[in-house]
């Protein structure tokens, strides 16, 4: 038995509302947070931190904002991208026209101005649903980065229209290397990843699944439907908001509006149903597996598939696992990779036994 | 269904051999190496393998013929982006570290975005971001951009050399004046580019200008060319993208607009934009900076010695000479005077991306050295120095016959002069919202 | 005022472009309520199919009916693989499916037949007319020509077969349409067929405009806003709805984009549609539901 | 019967595209009753639960709740105003737990903010030990303790039903509507049911509304019934009075249902 779980009882209303109920995983989390913080930044190199776990986290944190909106709330969105883009560039702004703005107060007036795109793409809702919804996260998505370009403004009238992170500085401390970049990043999602928990573990978060349920059963029952969508859409874009501006200045240093094109909003659609929706933890395994399957590719062919399967072919055929992965996991396990997570560590917490 | 992860140490070796191959040993080895962030596959394919085909071939050329530069041979690696940023930016940091102990001489991404997510950290690096023919125009300015070369030319100097092209065909500059001129451009800060500096333009020569937008990704242009037709403009000019260039071909013909007075920009020049349009893009012109065909000693060669002999990248053998494969040609030529040039000074041994920084900051290009590279009338004379990182700034006029581009110019010269404050003031913005100290170019040698 | 009228034709041809690809989405929705984003991807599957054929010298008639085949097989297979184990889902997670489908069409596609831009001649010349001081394109009249046939066939198809009159049931009540015998997977896979068959013609058509490329499956999006507009459920609608959008958005973009900056042909559709919604929240054609709880 | 009313409709109509589904209908509930309605299907005892309680707006009438006369009312506002109700094909939220399910049914006294839970300061913890509290004294009084933190959607349909239940409960409500609580269920279950629906009113005073096709059941528990055939009331009164009204007996018991 790898969980030893006799002696341990919960004995208030408070700790039994624990996501890890068992000190075994609270111990885990807590070793892991260590870990990240206090020996990746000294053991990983550029490759990691610039190409792996900063568009990780990231990403990660992207798809926790549409996971609040789709997968707890049930409103589907094609218009994720619109709202990173949103953050970043508000964020750029504040930076750029604000003398002495602190770097991460920037950020959060970014997600707020993001949260505000969000709410106004939001207020169809209540009159549309389902598919239909899908027209109003496409016109954000359209519109938004429309917006970008059209007007030079945004970018600071920046002649090839792309802004350009300011030099990454909290409190004295330069935050510009990878290592320093991966920190920044790591601390930010990490806080926004507590507060989302709380968030959807709470009256907030019932409201939303409630909603996502049976949206005329929660009227019926005093849930506010226009205020608890509105939220969901509110909170949804800050934190997408916040990611866009952690994508422009922590992971690429300069950004386009069309880095946050519709491709960008199927690829954290992508995530979720990977992960597993209506989960925290889904996001951070789907965002994983979809920074590190490309590359696993890309890796494993240029060692040993190199002269022998065309490149170009790989990426067709990578384009089709992804396609069959998302139909395979729609149909076997529509909760996604958390689920499976789930199922092996209920696997180990009986283990050897088999049931 | 849990029968996927029923082997987990399967799955961790797997990533364990996926991730393994990111250090490279280090060996002593006398060899320069060129990471390419190639795409070959996805919706700009097509540019992909001309442009990487021609690199690849010209360093396969220079190996084979010359057994590389004073005996320092050029290696390379693909590494597939498919044109997507984060694809390149990884590709990048795999890259970066050279080959094999082979120190990485520059990177040539040939993609907007790639090149953006890029800058930062080749300047980081101290690697050379080779962006030819694009990029940022405030790049140009090496004194704030040290590592980025947007060679030959950049968006400004297009448009420049456009307007001095039309003002040939019209009898002089000065007979502008009263010209209807419309630019037609693709709906991104690509396409937008260049709208103030034609604004300024107009203003100087006294030509009506009307700009109008496409939205991306351009395949619909029937409210556009019906304006077009309302205005009966003298020239169009067509800053297009991708599927824009045919389409736009296709809706003139379909509006009764002349092809033969449509001036595509360098993203509108390929067989790819013309060839799709089919009898529609008959008479079309655009710009280049290098002419297609065969018909220069150095790609005769390329075809003896690396085509023929069975080494060439190129699968489909009818792209040798198109549009792509030429620049790609022409890329190669650059970046390999650039390795000459560093060497000249730095001694004839693989050199650090720094050290062909300033072998790019020194080429300089004359007739007599083209012709003796056999790309005499291919690549314009090209001077580059440590405030001017674009060199050139010249186009030739080509047009296509139906099936292929015909050159009809001579090198038609960008007003640089007039460009330069404004890309001096974008590039002084952008070093003050940085935080850069310009390089004081009077005291580099 | 000529201008104007120019305009006008010209979206309302442009927004028949729209409608073909939207009459692939209203049959699979009204025979198994699937949301097919996958619709683009099977015209670019089909143009590429088509094209690469043409190219490697097989006669029109004969690459037609090949690609009309694999068109087929392409329906089969959805059926089988991805349709039939997801019976029962909610409609988003059938949405998303077809996410995944696109992905899957798109790089088969490429895989077989490569990436390269393909030009395609369908042999209609597109010189102008000239009608009353009006500029009309013969290609666009043409489309126009086969939109109409093909809702024609399609009508009758759907009125006068045994298996349209099966389809019309089973878009009706599914379950009742069961209760009767009739073979629901079996109606499926002739839908996706059909669909598959309305985006080769669709395929042959765009692809003959833009050239066959990889961006043909961006068509979709300006299908979407049709269907907002016309209903999910109604091949009528789908043709109102795309002279709708393409005659206001041309509209729009003439007109109203020299004011706000241009190049709104994106997202005004969409915007248009989201009033429309607003107003209609089941389009014009489709009938609102009522709840009962 | 109890004196003062809690509910009153007056001349409630109501339509779908012009086919009338209840036709000027009027009848009040005494506080702390069970109330029946009864009548054929589609004789628009399900609409008329739905207009009480707001998700129908009718056409005309008033709805007289606790001293006070409404117009038309909104599900939000009912639900504000004390009136819980379950579905006639369980309208739960099937990808929660049985204690979420129910914790739901207590949003209206919910008193932190969202922010303050998010960060799980000021009114928050005290809060949520609450209304779990209540919502656990809940569950144990309707039974269901072992299911607690069993996903609703895959508990069989009985218990559905008394989740659902359980769900209205924690509001609190001073007006229950019940539409076919007993449905589908074998007479164990039913009894079982029934025993819950009277304990609600004797323990909390609650009022109850019901719908119920079973007329032994009806008769057993409710203290008014009222008769609908077509959208019509055809009869109004006690168990007994209703049992022996001939309309009644034409239109519904006669047809030995």
């Amino acid at each position: 038995m790898i969980y030893r779980e006799s002696g341990q009882f919960v004995t208030t209303y408070g700790a039994d509302r624990r996501i890890f109920k068992l000190w075994q995983q609270r111990w885990a989390l807590y070793t892991l947070l260590g870990f990240a913080f206090a020996v990746v930044p000294f053991i990983g190199n550029d490759y990691w931190f610039s190409a792996i776990l900063i568009p990780f986290l990231v990403l990660s944190l992207a798809g926790l904002g549409l996971n609040l909106l789709t997968g707890y709330a049930g409103q589907i969105s094609l218009g994720s991208a619109a709202f990173m883009a949103v953050g970043a560039f508000a964020a750029y702004n504040f930076q750029l026209r604000i003398e002495g703005m602190p770097l991460l107060l920037s950020f959060v007036l970014g997600g707020f101005t993001a949260a505000m795109v969000g709410v106004v793409f939001g207020l169809p809702s209540l009159r549309i649903k389902g598919f239909y919804l899908l027209v109003s996260t496409l016109a954000a998505q359209f519109f938004v980065t429309w917006v970008l370009t059209q007007f030079g403004w945004f970018s600071n009238y920046n002649s090839s229209g792309v802004i350009t992170a300011p030099p990454l500085v909290i409190a004295g401390y330069d935050f510009s290397s990878p290592a320093g970049r991966y920190l920044l990043t790591l601390g930010v999602v990490t806080v926004l990843a507590f507060l989302t928990r709380n968030i959807v573990r709470s009256e907030l978060g019932r409201h939303w699944m409630a909603v996502r349920d049976m949206d005329t059963a929660a009227a019926v029952i005093g849930i506010p439907i226009l205020k608890t969508k509105l939220l969901a859409f509110a909170i949804s874009s800050f934190l997408l908001g916040i990611a866009g501006a952690l994508w422009a200045f922590t992971y690429l240093g300069t950004v386009e509006p069309h880095g946050f094109d519709l491709s960008r909003s199927f690829q954290i659609l992508f995530i979720i149903i990977i992960g597993g929706m209506g989960s925290i933890l889904g996001n951070f395994l789907g965002a994983a597996f979809i920074v590190l399957l490309p590359i696993l590719l890309s890796n494993l062919s240029a060692n040993f598939l190199a002269g022998v399967v065309d490149p170009g072919q790989l990426e067709n055929l990578q384009k089709i696992i992804f396609g069959a992965l998302i139909i395979f996991f729609l149909i076997k396990e529509p909760s996604g990779l958390a689920r499976l997570w789930q199922l092996l560590r209920e696997r180990a917490r009986i283990w050897p036994q088999r049931f | 269904m849990l029968s996927i992860i029923k082997k987990p140490s399967a799955l961790i070796g797997a990533i364990a051999l996926g991730l393994g191959f990111l250090g490279g040993v280090a060996q002593a080895a006398n060899e320069q190496y060129f990471p390419l962030q190639s795409y070959r596959v996805g919706p700009y394919a097509a540019g992909g393998t001309g442009f990487f085909g021609g690199f690849i071939d010209y360093l396969q050329y220079v190996n084979l013929k010359e057994g590389g530069v004073n005996g320092v041979k050029f290696t390379w690696s693909e590494c597939e982006t498919e044109y997507v940023v984060e694809k390149g930016v990884e590709c990048y940091e795999r890259l970066k570290k050279g080959l094999n102990g082979a120190p990485a001489a520059a990177t040539n991404p040939l993609s907007v975005g790639i090149a953006y997510a890029t800058l930062d950290r080749s300047a980081a690096d101290k690697l050379p971001l080779i962006t030819i023919n694009h990029g940022r125009t405030d790049s140009t300015d090496g004194s704030v951009f040290p590592y980025v070369f947007p060679l030959q030319l950049n968006p400004y100097s297009e448009v420049s050399a456009i307007i001095n092209y039309i003002g040939d065909k019209s009898g002089g500059l000065d007979k502008l004046k009263g010209k209807k001129i419309v630019t037609l451009f693709h709906g991104s800060p690509y396409g937008k580019e260049t709208n103030p500096i034609l604004e300024l333009l107009a203003k100087k020569y006294g030509f009506q200008l009307t700009l109008i937008e496409v939205p991306h990704p351009g395949n619909e242009q029937q409210s556009q060319w019906l304006n077009i037709r309302r205005i009966k403009p003298d020239w169009v000019i067509l800053r297009g993208w991708g599927v824009m260039n045919p389409v736009a071909l296709k809706t003139a013909q379909k509006t009764g607009f002349p092809a033969d007075h449509i001036i595509g920009n360098i993203w509108s020049n390929s067989e790819e934009d013309a060839a799709p349009a089919g009898a529609a893009a008959k008479g079309f012109i655009s710009i280049t900076t290098h002419p297609s065909g065969t018909n220069f000693p150095v790609l005769q060669d390329i075809d003896k010695t690396v085509i023929k002999a069975g080494k060439g990248n190129l699968q489909d053998l009818k792209r040798l000479g198109t549009v792509y494969y030429n620049l790609g040609v022409v890329n190669g030529i650059l970046n390999v005077e650039a390795v000459r040039v560093a060497q000249a000074r730095f001694g004839k041994r693989p050199l650090t991306g720094e050290e062909v920084r300033w072998g790019f900051e020194n080429i300089k290009l004359d007739d007599a050295k083209l012709r003796q590279l056999g790309a005499y009338g291919l690549v314009q004379p090209l001077k580059l120095s440590c405030s001017d990182h674009e060199g050139g700034g010249a186009v030739r006029f080509q047009q296509w016959d139906g099936k292929q581009w015909k050159v009809i110019s001579d090198w038609v010269q960008a007003d640089r002069k007039l460009l330069r404050p404004i890309i001096e003031e974008s590039s002084h913005k952008y070093a003050k919202e940085k935080g850069i100290t310009p390089r004081d170019c009077s005291k580099e040698s | 005022m000529d201008f104007f009228l120019e305009v006008l034709t010209g979206g309302l041809l442009a927004g028949l472009m729209y409608s073909l690809v939207a009459i692939g989405f209203v049959l699979i929705y009204k025979a198994s309520g699937v949301f097919n984003f996958a619709q683009g991807s099977m015209v670019l599957f089909a143009a590429l199919t088509f094209v690469s054929l043409l190219e490697r010298g097989v006669p029109f008639w004969v690459s037609f009916a090949i690609t009309l085949l694999a068109m087929i097989v392409l329906a089969w297979a959805i059926e089988r693989i991805v349709l039939r184990p997801l019976v029962n889902r909610p409609p988003i997670t059938l949405f998303m499916a077809t996410l995944g489908l696109s992905y899957i069409i798109e790089g088969l596609a490429q895989a077989l037949w490569g990436a390269q831009v393909h030009g395609l001649d369908l042999g209609i010349s597109d010189e102008p007319l000239e009608v009353g001081g009006m500029l009309l394109s013969q290609f666009d009249l043409f489309a126009a020509a086969t939109a109409g046939a093909l809702v024609l066939v399609l009508s009758l198809l759907f009125n006068k077969t045994r298996i349209g009159i099966s389809l019309r049931a089973v878009a009706d009540d599914q379950l009742a349409a069961l209760a009767v015998g009739i073979k629901l997977q079996r109606i499926w896979m002739v839908v996706w067929a059909v669909a598959g068959f309305v985006g080769l013609v669709a395929g042959l058509l765009w692809g003959a405009r833009l050239g066959v490329q990889f961006s043909l499956s961006l068509v979709v999006l300006k299908a979407l806003p049709v269907l907002i507009i016309g209903g999910f459920t109604s091949i009528g609608g789908a043709i109102a709805g795309g002279l709708i959008i393409g005659a206001s958005e041309k509209l729009a973009e003439v007109y109203l984009g020299p004011m706000i900056g241009g190049g709104i042909e994106n997202w005004f559709p969409y915007v248009l549609a989201l009033l429309f919604l607003l107003v209609r929240p089941a389009g014009i054609f489709g009938e609102r539901a009522i709840e009962r709880v | 019967m109890a004196a003062i009313p809690l509910l009153e409709l007056q001349d409630i109509s109501l339509s779908f595209k012009g086919v009338k589904a209840i036709n000027d209908i009027s009848f009040t509930v005494g506080q702390g009753e069970i109330c029946a309605l009864i009548g054929p299907n589609g004789a628009g005892k399900s609409s008329l639960l739905n207009v009480i309680n707001g998700v129908y707006q009718p056409d005309q009438g008033v709805i007289g709740f606790n001293g006070k006369s409404y117009r038309k009312m909104q599900s939000h506002q009912a639900a504000v105003h004390g009136i819980a109700r379950t579905f006639q094909n369980i309208a739960l939220f099937k990808g929660m737990s049985v204690l979420d399910n129910v914790l739901t049914g207590r949003n209206l006294k919910v008193k932190s903010s969202w922010i303050e839970q998010a960060f799980n300061i000021g009114r928050a913890p005290s809060d949520e030990s609450t209304q779990r509290q209540k919502a656990e004294e809940i569950i144990d009084f309707l039974r269901i303790n072992q299911w607690r933190n069993s996903i609703v959607g895959t508990l069989p349909y009985g218990l559905q039903k008394r989740v659902e239940l359980a769900r209205a409960l924690a509001a609190e409500p001073r007006l229950l509507l019940l539409d076919e609580p007993m449905a589908g269920m074998n007479s164990e279950e039913k009894a079982e049911m029934s025993s819950f629906i009277l304990d609600t009113q004797r323990e909390f005073g609650t009022t109850v509304v019901l719908i119920e096709h079973d007329i032994g059941v009806v008769m057993d528990l409710s203290d008014h019934v009222v008769v609908l055939d077509y959208g019509k009331k055809v009869g109004d009164g006690t168990p007994d009075e209703v049992r022996k009204n001939p309309d009644v007996i034409a239109a519904y018991l006669g047809t030995k249902h």
